[in-house]
């Protein structure tokens, strides 16, 4: 049952192969994926391990959200998107995007916004765990407490 | 009554993953101020919230059995 | 050793993990990939199987000057790209590019123009088969004979 | 003596994918009227061309041992 759900937050290892088999169409000449992986240096600074939180029925619906943006600015797409949660360390996999399309634009533009608004509006949390400490990445800056297009209330969404 | 969810930095503030407050009759804003008094939270104006899993601003008003979600800048991805 | 090569053409079905494992590496943060899938219906008109055909000595050495443009344009990203000739069926896959960078906006633009520049410059042929006859694609369009950037006699390709 | 290679259309036409031309003595385009006049190949001046693997044009000279290959527009991804 899990593994065919499009959108999901998961304990597990992501298998990238089982997310792309979730938006094979026979319509389709073009399939994208993105994969986040967890990167070692940042700026200089080493990271040893990552740690990823949700809260994870919003998170779920929030993605099924994105995937509903993505249909109505590009029609005929399709997309799965899988995301980790737990410890992660060096190379593994964060989050897998997969999206088919009739034609290729389409599915690198798509593939690109969703991954733009996961960083927006997708409830999910990264703990670095650096040699010398940890941060909560995001928390630490300055930011617009409500980026542009996190739904308002009264919004369709409400 | 309302639930209330903290995540992330704002769970290792409070050091529990959810508190109940006991009465619903106010707005975010007014919880948020309750529960920087009451809990030490900070920066809680730079916090999104969700009620029931749908986001909402500050002026937005509470009923009985929300689930109001506390929300620190996201770093998913 | 066949899988090894970053740079390939076989008959054999593609496996999407096997080329994405050719560039992951600890100092990269995103992997993009492309599919190029056989799709059963073209502005209205049925496929019913592909053929592909390559100059495949030449096509390999193709893919790898890519690579090289892609490294100067995009300093750090790391390319793989399997291309596969025979005979396709509906939904298969004749193409993966896998493209692995320490920032997703370069894995997004590496990877796009990776493919623009395989249907200019490596010698691959797809050949059509519709229930009414065959097409080599391509070839029934006037095109200019030297796309753009093809490399020229006495550039350093000579 | 050069070899040439065909591919897609072109080896169709000819109905193999390799010739040897027993001279060298010439340039792109001069073999391309060859072949065409010789094999009824069509649609040559519309054909990229390579030397040993290397894209070329039709002013370049053969060399004694050269492989041609004539490459139709191309349709990989």
């Amino acid at each position: 049952m899990t593994e065919k759900k499009r959108f999901l937050i998961t304990e597990e290892p992501i298998s990238t192969e089982d997310v792309i088999q979730k938006v094979i169409r026979r319509e389709c000449g073009a399939v994208t994926t993105f994969m986040g992986t967890v990167r070692e240096f940042t700026q200089g600074k080493q990271t040893i391990r990552l740690e990823y939180h949700a809260y994870k029925s919003m998170a779920e619906k929030m993605l099924a959200e994105i995937d509903k943006e993505v249909s109505n600015k590009w029609p005929g797409v399709t997309t799965a998107i899988t995301h980790r949660v737990g410890t992660l360390e060096i190379t593994e996999t964060a989050v897998v995007i997969a999206v088919s399309s009739p034609h290729r634009k389409a599915a690198y533009e798509a593939n690109e916004y969703i991954i733009e608004r996961i960083k927006q509006i997708v409830p999910i949390w990264k703990k670095e765990y650096w040699e010398d400490g940890t941060t909560w990445v995001g928390d630490q800056l300055e930011k617009v407490p409500y980026p542009e297009g996190a739904p308002q209330k009264g919004a369709h969404h409400g | 009554m309302v639930k209330v969810l903290l995540f992330a930095r704002l769970q290792e503030e409070a050091g529990t993953d959810s508190l109940t407050v006991p009465q619903s009759d106010m707005s975010v804003a007014e919880l948020k101020q309750w529960l920087e008094k009451e809990y030490g939270l900070t920066s809680l104006s730079n916090t999104m919230t969700a009620i029931n899993e749908n986001y909402t601003d500050d002026s937005a008003l509470l009923s009985e059995g929300d689930t109001v979600a506390l929300i620190p800048p996201v770093s998913g991805g």
